[in-house]
């Protein structure tokens, strides 16, 4: 924006810096000076020193310089600061001319060149007459100096030059020009500015000295002029401490002069500017609180000072300037590092200032009203020949006129008037807005998102008033839910009113009807006939007229708009407006609820759609239509009416659809599930609530999922503590409050009617065909089709098991590893009412443990929902845990012939295997048969056949069998040698012929066979008689490939007597055997042990007695006398 | 005296606002409303301050021009504001103090109230009296 | 107002049994179905508690936290409503609290023991809404179940609702 | 700003707070349970005669007061006694019917209605009314048969609380009283 009247000057907020001018260089032409110039303006940092440098031409002409006032006896200033002063000391008038010129030591034409230098300096000084500025010269040499004192030619010239220029030594400089230059130039600008603040310091002095002459009757302005000077040299000098001194001195005079209409304004500008100063320096001097104290202070005491009444609005307008210009110092000061909060930021500030911008606008609306007619005097009063004022703040009509009473009141009508229409002119809400916005990004850096939407409402309105709608809404449209969210309905009430009206000035159909539903629902605090108003608007517009214009708009705004809209409803037809009004608070409040949490598929989905309408009058709505998740089901949940678009505004309470306000109002829908849906959820989406018509405009109320809006839940948590009684009402009808939403349900199979049973005899057997007999009744009345039966293991289980088991339908067989373990979808047919259907599954487990058994029966049967014919799948599914244990334990031993327990068998040797199978099975079973397989390296001694054949064996029975074997040979190998296998064949004793037999195959143990040098064996009766001779004959046997030298021994027994070889050693040839022969005789009775037989191997020490004892027997049992041998013993000897 | 006093809820919706109908009371909706940014920086402040600064009475919430804003929340998190006319320098902090005392108490009666609803505006002849008379009262 | 600081107990004590019976009585009667008679005296509970805390709380500081609260209520609140502290409060710091009073008032005048053990819910469905209430004021959403093992002994189980 | 110190120490007595609240949610909750006003009252009486017929042996008990020989006697026991001792007040005794069978008794502050105030859709409720049957009920424990009714209400606006009570007749034999 450009500057106002209002803006300080730049002069004013500039940061004053000593001004010291340059002349003698040629920055254009000549390179070297102009290295020198760039040298003084390149980075001028913070650590290099406060002067503003400007070139000027040597004969450059300065301000003139006042005579001095002897006495200030007759004096009577004008006013209180000249316009132009400022100005003039931070760029006109310097406080040190510095003149350059180019001159070695060594120069040939010293003195001409000298003398020339001297006239430069004369001339300066000329310009500069009366003034305390100070000239320096620079000497531009190209030779570096020698140090101080060592090149005499130098120190002398030095000397001859000064005094040529009659210059203090202090004021003569050389600047070598070499690579050093910058280094050079700071030490040179240090030095100017000693001399630059000597020569303020002085002024000071000056200004001060004048103090003495003046009286406080004539002179009062005097005093806040010397005292503003004071501090702005002060300033220029850098000595910011005694510049807020004396500025806070001259702001005290500013409040001590009589103040009167006439000058009001030039003692608030002032008092305005000096207040700027000090808090400026207050924040630089980082005394926040200070520079705040002050201005508080600036504004109570300026508040009231408002000047003449016809121009009240420049107070405000000055107001509005004062606050702004806090908040940009403040602003400033925090970008600088000072910490704000969030009572207490520039926000704050500038929300005053566009406070006051807003009353100016106000005051001049109403004071510069002037009508067309009325024309800008001419000539113009505000013109001044100079263009601008002489003094600050006063009036361009009676510049210096210090009397209070109006010289010509004329003029000053005229002048009034002038102000009055360049007012008009001024964009107030622009300013407005600027200044909200600064307030709105200050608010949001200090968390106040309720102070921030309030001025974004606030802008919104303004820009309301500027005619720019779009950005209204915008705005107001962002901010709305802040306040409905938190509940504040009388602010949202008057937000939605303004925005209404934006729309409607802009014909914006969407919005104004969107907004006109929000207005008529219960959120808003609009009084009835506003309500009623409102509706009677927005039915026009639904049968496409143009709405009444809201109250209070802007005349000439509101016929535009009545063009747009009737240009609007020419364009009629295809009107359809979908609003989502879940967001907000809508007149119309809609619950979905169906009645139950599922429904079974052969009982139509019920649910009801619950109106109500808060707006004054009954209201018809053409349409109501739900949206299912499927939106198959859509079709079947309409409302619909068909009527004329005359209808819409009588209010008749007939029509499906007409909502009685205040009356909650029930829909009830039904409709057939898709047999799809079984199993899964369906959902109300969305609810359609259609008003107009599509001939005229149609507004389609869209609540996503099962209704509710912005302010339901909370109402509904307020309903549910509340102890208020709720009135009797009828029973169709219910309390809106006591509504719950519930928007989707579940849909589940119709109940099956057929019963499912299982027979069978567990536990089941490893291996067996387990028979698990699957019976399905029907027990519908119509036939089920398509019967399908799936049985087996139960999903889910061990995955091992999934191995070991196998189902089949074929009992006859044994079913292999091939077979699942689960038969999916058996289909079986169909099921006339009653019947009955049986069907045996056979399950073999490879494993024993517990499984669980899955039978499965689905069918299809055709029902009539509301005489709708639909086909459901039914199922009923049964579960049953099953056991399988081992039929039989089969233990097996190896014994030697004498029945006796082998840990090894030895070669060629034969030795009995046992078998003994014990039943584990609870029922009885039937071996059918046995059969041992021997492996190659066994061979029978005898005709191998089956012993326990077709036995039948009770639980705990056991069947045992032996077989006598002989390994032919040492085929000794790790672990012995195998043996073979071991196979029954059996089955249920109480299975059918059909029923095959299970073969169960045990493998046999291995055993370890040895061979043995010399293999004994005996014969010799069962048993003995005392007394009788009992003949043993020992077979000895060589199985070596040796001779062998045997010798052997019979120890002699109590038991017995006998006859043979006692001991004796004799020789066997490889592969022979010998024959030993002896006689016993038992002398006593019972069972004794026989004369033990000893031999001993010659070639084989370890062959040991205890190895023979396997062979031959120990014992042997003895009979008491036969009666004749008694007799035979009684006759006496003769 | 005050120019505005209001009851807002634990959810920050307003139970009770009346204001002097001499001035335009969205106005004072509007102040009292912003002046929620504050009280929510207080209390939340406040968690962690010690016991003896875990004062109900809140003092100056902000200051405008014409107006300043004083806070007080109740245990419940039930907030009172109360707006003063800047001008009445008479009004100091024991001052108002008993001011939101004296309202506490009310709207504790209100409470207690069994046909009071909890989170319902407020409509009651004494509070309403009480507050009357803070508006009235020339302090 | 001038109003009476005390009442006497056995009136209270009286009218609370009759609460019970009263509304069971109505419910026999179909007069609203007898399961809700337990909700009915647990909400009146509440909004008791409601009105109870927000006096009680009058003139205290703000409280720190939930434990800080849970204190309040054990000591201060029950002194003031059964004239007796809490005798114990446990706390899993998750939200559950377990406060137990050995000799809680409104069974004392029943006779000891287990022998009307079954009757005890009715008794103790007001004071859960009581606590409920009162936490709820003071912005704590909570379940509240009782606990009797013998008379007059009771535990009051506070489950804590996070929002 | 110390905390709640505990009250009620000495014993009986104890918060009326929890005993006017705890009186108001029950109204409330009768209000919302039946139909009309005129039931509440009906159930509240029912509820004060239970409460009476309870009450009186703990009187007896605590207060020894013997035997009344007239109306005049008992009116002054319920006031001075009855009413300070379960209500802290004491009701002031007028209006007494020439007959003497008849009294008012004025209660200036009624604890039960503390922090009471009506709804407008309330106007035919005696908030109060268990008052009415608790001294019924009492009454007929000592065999006297009494009418009790509110003539005068604050809470409807009237400067005072008025409870009307009129003698009806002695009950003789004393039959045991049940709940009604």
């Amino acid at each position: 924006m450009s500057p106002t009247q209002w803006d300080f000057p730049v002069e004013l907020c500039c940061r004053p810096m000593a001004f010291v001018t340059l002349t003698g260089l040629d920055v254009v032409y000549n390179a070297v000076h102009r290295a020198v110039w760039d040298a003084f303006c390149a980075n001028r940092r913070a650590d290099r020193v406060p002067i503003s440098f400007k070139v000027l031409p040597g004969d450059h002409e300065y301000p003139k310089c006042r005579t001095k006032r002897t006495s200030y006896e007759w004096y009577i200033p004008k006013g209180i600061l000249k316009t132009g002063w400022m100005n003039k000391h931070l760029n006109l008038v310097p406080a040190l001319v510095v003149v350059f010129y180019e001159l070695d030591w060594d120069e040939p034409q010293w003195k001409e060149k000298q003398s020339e230098c001297a006239t430069r300096v004369e001339i300066v000084r000329q310009s500069l007459q009366g003034r305390n500025t100070k000239v320096a010269v620079v000497l531009i040499q190209k030779k570096t100096p020698l140090p101080p004192g060592e090149d005499v030619i130098a120190s002398e010239r030095a000397a001859a030059l000064c005094n040529a220029c009659d210059l203090s030594g202090k004021s003569l400089f050389v600047l070598p020009h070499t690579d050093h230059l910058v280094g050079y130039i700071i030490r040179l600008e240090n030095a100017f500015y000693e001399h630059a603040q000597t020569y303020y310091y002085t002024e000071i002095r000056r200004v001060k000295s004048h103090k003495e002459f003046l009286n406080k009757t004539t002179h009062q302005l005097l005093f806040v002029r010397h005292q503003f000077k004071i501090a702005f040299f002060s300033e220029l000098k850098q000595d910011t401490q005694n510049a807020l001194k004396n500025y806070r001195t001259a702001y005290n005079l500013v409040h001590e002069l009589r103040a009167h209409e006439t000058n009001m304004l030039e003692i608030k500008t002032m008092a305005g500017f000096i207040n700027y100063k000090i808090c400026r320096l207050c924040f630089q001097h980082n005394t926040p609180l200070d520079a705040i104290a002050q201005f508080r202070k600036h504004i109570d005491l300026c508040k009231k000072k408002i000047g003449s009444a016809e121009l009240a609005f420049e107070h405000a307008a000055w107001m509005s300037k004062q606050f702004q210009a806090f908040g940009d110092l403040f602003d400033e000061a925090i970008k600088l590092g000072l910490t704000a909060i969030q009572t207490q930021n520039p926000g704050f500030y500038y929300q005053q200032a566009a406070y006051y911008a807003q009353e100016r606008k106000q005051l001049a609306n109403v004071l510069c009203n002037h009508d067309s007619s009325v024309s800008y005097p001419n000539p113009d009063p505000l013109e001044t020949q100079t263009g601008m004022l002489d003094f600050y703040g006063q009036r361009s009509w009676r510049q210096g006129i210090l009397s209070f009473d109006l010289s010509d009141p004329e003029k000053e009508k005229v002048g009034i008037l002038a102000l009055q229409l360049k007012e008009k002119n001024v964009p107030h809400s622009e300013l407005i807005i600027t200044l909200l916005s600064n307030a709105v990004a200050q608010f949001k850096k200090y968390k106040c998102p309720r102070m921030k939407s309030h001025l974004m409402v606030q802008m919104g309105e303004e820009y309301y008033y500027a005619k720019d709608y779009t950005k209204a809404l915008k705005l107001l449209d962002y901010v709305m839910c802040e306040y409905r969210s938190e509940g504040w309905w009388n602010l949202l009430t008057s937000i939605l009113t303004t925005a209404l009206k934006c729309s409607y000035l802009m014909a914006h159909l969407k919005d104004y009807i969107t907004y006109s539903l929000e207005l008529l629902g219960r959120a808003s605090t609009l009084k009835e006939d506003q309500k009623s108003r409102i509706e009677k608007n927005l039915i026009k517009v639904l049968m496409n007229e143009s709405p009444d214009p809201e109250p209070d708009c802007d005349v000439s705004a509101v016929k535009a708009s009545q063009k747009l809209w009737t240009d609007r409803v020419s364009l009629a037809g295809s009107n359809i407006f979908t609003i989502e009004v879940q967001d907000f608070v809508p007149f119309v409040q809609c619950k979905a609820k169906f009645l139950a949490p599922s429904f079974h598929v052969d009982v139509p989905v019920e649910f009801d759609i619950y109106l109500k309408a808060d707006c004054p009058h009954p209201i018809r709505f053409s349409k109501l239509c739900v949206g299912f998740n499927n939106q198959e089901y859509n079709q079947y949940c309409v409302v619909e009416e068909a009527y004329q678009k005359s209808d819409i505004l009588e209010y008749s309470s007939q029509g499906p659809v007409c909502l009685v306000p205040g009356k909650t109002r029930k829909f009830t829908f039904k409709f057939v599930a898709k047999s799809e849906d079984v199993g899964k959820k369906i959902e109300i989406t969305s609810v359609d609530l259609i008003l107009g018509t599509e001939t005229g405009r149609c507004v389609i109320l869209n609540w996503r999922g099962g209704g509710g809006d912005a302010a339901s839940s909370q109402e509904a948590l307020q309903a549910a503590r509340s102890f208020k009684r709720q009135p009797k009402l009828p029973d169709n009808e219910v309390h809106w409050d006591s509504l719950t939403i519930q928007a989707n349900t579940m849909i589940i199979s119709r109940v099956p009617n057929i019963s499912v049973q299982l027979q069978h005899e567990p536990p089941a057997l490893t291996n067996e065909m387990y028979c698990l007999i699957v019976t399905v009744q029907s027990h519908e009345k119509t036939v089920a089709k398509d019967v399908k039966l799936t049985a087996g293991l139960k999903p889910g289980q061990d995955a091992n098991l999934t191995q070991k088991t196998h189902v089949t339908l074929n009992g006859t067989e044994i079913c292999d590893d091939s077979y699942p373990a689960l038969l999916p979808d058996i289909p079986v047919g169909d099921l006339q009412p009653g019947e009955k259907l049986e069907k045996a599954v056979y399950i073999r487990c490879g494993t024993v443990g517990t499984r669980m058994f899955l039978v499965y029966v689905s069918y299809l049967i055709s029902a009539t929902v509301e005489d709708k014919e639909i086909i459901c799948k039914c199922h009923r599914d049964e579960t049953v845990t099953i056991e399988t244990v081992f039929p039989f334990d089969v233990a097996v031993k190896f014994v030697s012939s004498k029945f006796e327990h082998l840990d090894r068998v030895f070669a060629d040797i034969p030795f009995l295997l046992m078998t003994d199978i014990l039943s584990a099975s609870p029922w009885a079973l039937t071996v059918i048969t046995s059969q041992l397989q021997l492996s190659a390296s066994m061979v029978p001694v005898d005709q191998l056949e089956s012993y326990v054949e077709n036995v039948v064996l009770q639980t705990g029975e056991s069947a045992s069998e032996c077989f006598c074997l002989r390994c032919p040979s040492v085929t000794n190998v790790q672990g012995g040698v195998a043996t073979g296998r071991y196979v029954i064949s059996w089955k249920r004793s109480s299975a059918v012929e059909s029923v095959p037999v299970v073969c169960t195959v045990i493998t046999l143990p291995h055993v370890i066979v040895e061979s043995i040098p010399l293999h004994v064996n005996a014969d010799l009766p069962s048993f003995g008689r005392v007394r009788e001779s009992l003949p043993v004959r020992y077979h000895l046997q060589n199985k070596t490939s040796l001779v062998q030298d045997v010798e052997i021994s019979v120890e002699p027994s109590d038991a017995f007597m006998f006859s043979g070889l006692k001991q004796i050693r004799l020789r066997i040839l490889p592969g022979t055997q010998q024959e030993m022969l002896y006689n016993f005789y038992p002398l006593m009775a019972g069972y004794q042990q026989l004369p033990s037989l000893n031999i001993i191997l010659l070639r084989i020490p370890n062959f040991t007695n205890q190895l023979l004892r396997r062979f031959i027997p120990t014992h042997i049992f003895v009979k008491a006398l036969s009666c004749r041998c008694l007799r035979d013993a009684l006759v006496p000897k003769q | 005296m005050a120019v505005c006093i209001a009851v807002i809820a634990k959810e920050n919706y307003p139970l009770y606002i009346r204001s002097i109908p001499t001035e335009n009371e969205l106005k004072f909706h509007y102040t009292v409303h912003t002046s929620l940014d504050v009280v929510d920086e207080k209390i939340s402040a406040m968690g962690k301050a010690l016991v003896d600064q875990r004062e109900l009475y809140l003092g100056l919430l902000y200051p405008t021009e014409d107006y300043k804003v004083y806070g007080y929340v109740t245990n419940s998190k039930v907030k009172f504001v109360m707006v003063v006319d800047s001008s009445n320098t008479a009004l100091r902090d024991n001052e108002i103090r008993s001011m939101f005392r004296k309202l506490h108490n009310s709207y504790t009666d209100v409470m207690c109230n069994p046909f009071y609803n909890p989170g319902d505006c407020i409509h009651s002849r004494a509070f309403d009296n009480m507050v009357t008379s803070m508006m009235m009262q020339v302090c | 107002m001038t109003r009476p600081e005390m009442a006497d107990e056995t009136l209270f004590l009286l009218l609370h049994n009759e609460m019970v019976s009263g509304l069971y009585r109505a419910a026999e009667h179909g007069e609203g179905e007898n399961g809700r008679c337990i909700t009915k005296l647990e909400n009146m509970g509440f909004r008791v508690g409601q009105g109870l805390i927000e006096r009680f709380t009058k003139d205290t500081a703000r409280f720190k936290d939930e434990l800080d609260i849970m204190k309040f209520i054990c000591k201060d609140f029950w002194t003031t409503v059964f004239k007796k502290q809490i005798d114990n409060l446990r706390t899993n710091h998750q939200g559950i609290y377990v406060l137990q009073d050995n000799k809680f008032r409104l069974l004392t005048q029943m006779s000891t023991g287990k022998q009307y053990l079954e009757y005890a819910p009715k008794y103790l469905a007001f004071t859960c809404g009581l606590i409920r209430g009162g936490l709820s004021n003071l912005g704590i959403k909570s379940i509240v179940t009782a606990e009797v093992s013998a008379m007059p002994a009771c535990k009051f189980q506070v489950m804590i609702q996070k929002m | 700003m110390s905390r709640q110190a505990g009250r009620g120490t000495e014993s009986k007595k104890m918060s009326s707070e929890l005993f006017t609240l705890t009186y108001g949610a029950l109204v409330t909750q009768l209000c919302k349970d039946y139909e009309n006003d005129e039931d509440v009252n009906k159930q509240l009486d029912k509820m004060g005669y239970n409460i009476g017929v309870r009450l009186i042996e703990d009187f007896l008990a605590r207060s020894n007061v013997g035997r009344c020989h007239d109306f005049r006697e008992t009116a002054d026991v319920i006031a001075k006694v009855a009413f300070k001792m379960y209500l802290g007040i004491t009701p002031s005794i007028t209006n007494w019917s020439p007959a003497g069978d008849e009294f008012s008794l004025i209660l200036e502050n009624n604890p039960l209605v503390d922090f009471v105030e009506l709804p407008d859709n309330h106007s035919s409720l005696i908030y109060s009314n268990l008052l009415c049957g608790v001294l019924r009920g009492a009454l007929e424990m000592v065999q006297m048969a009494v009418d009790v009714k509110f003539v005068q209400d604050t809470l409807k606006g009237d400067g005072v609380t008025e409870i009307r009570m009129k003698f009806v007749k002695r009950i003789e034999d004393n039959l045991p009283a049940g709940e009604e």
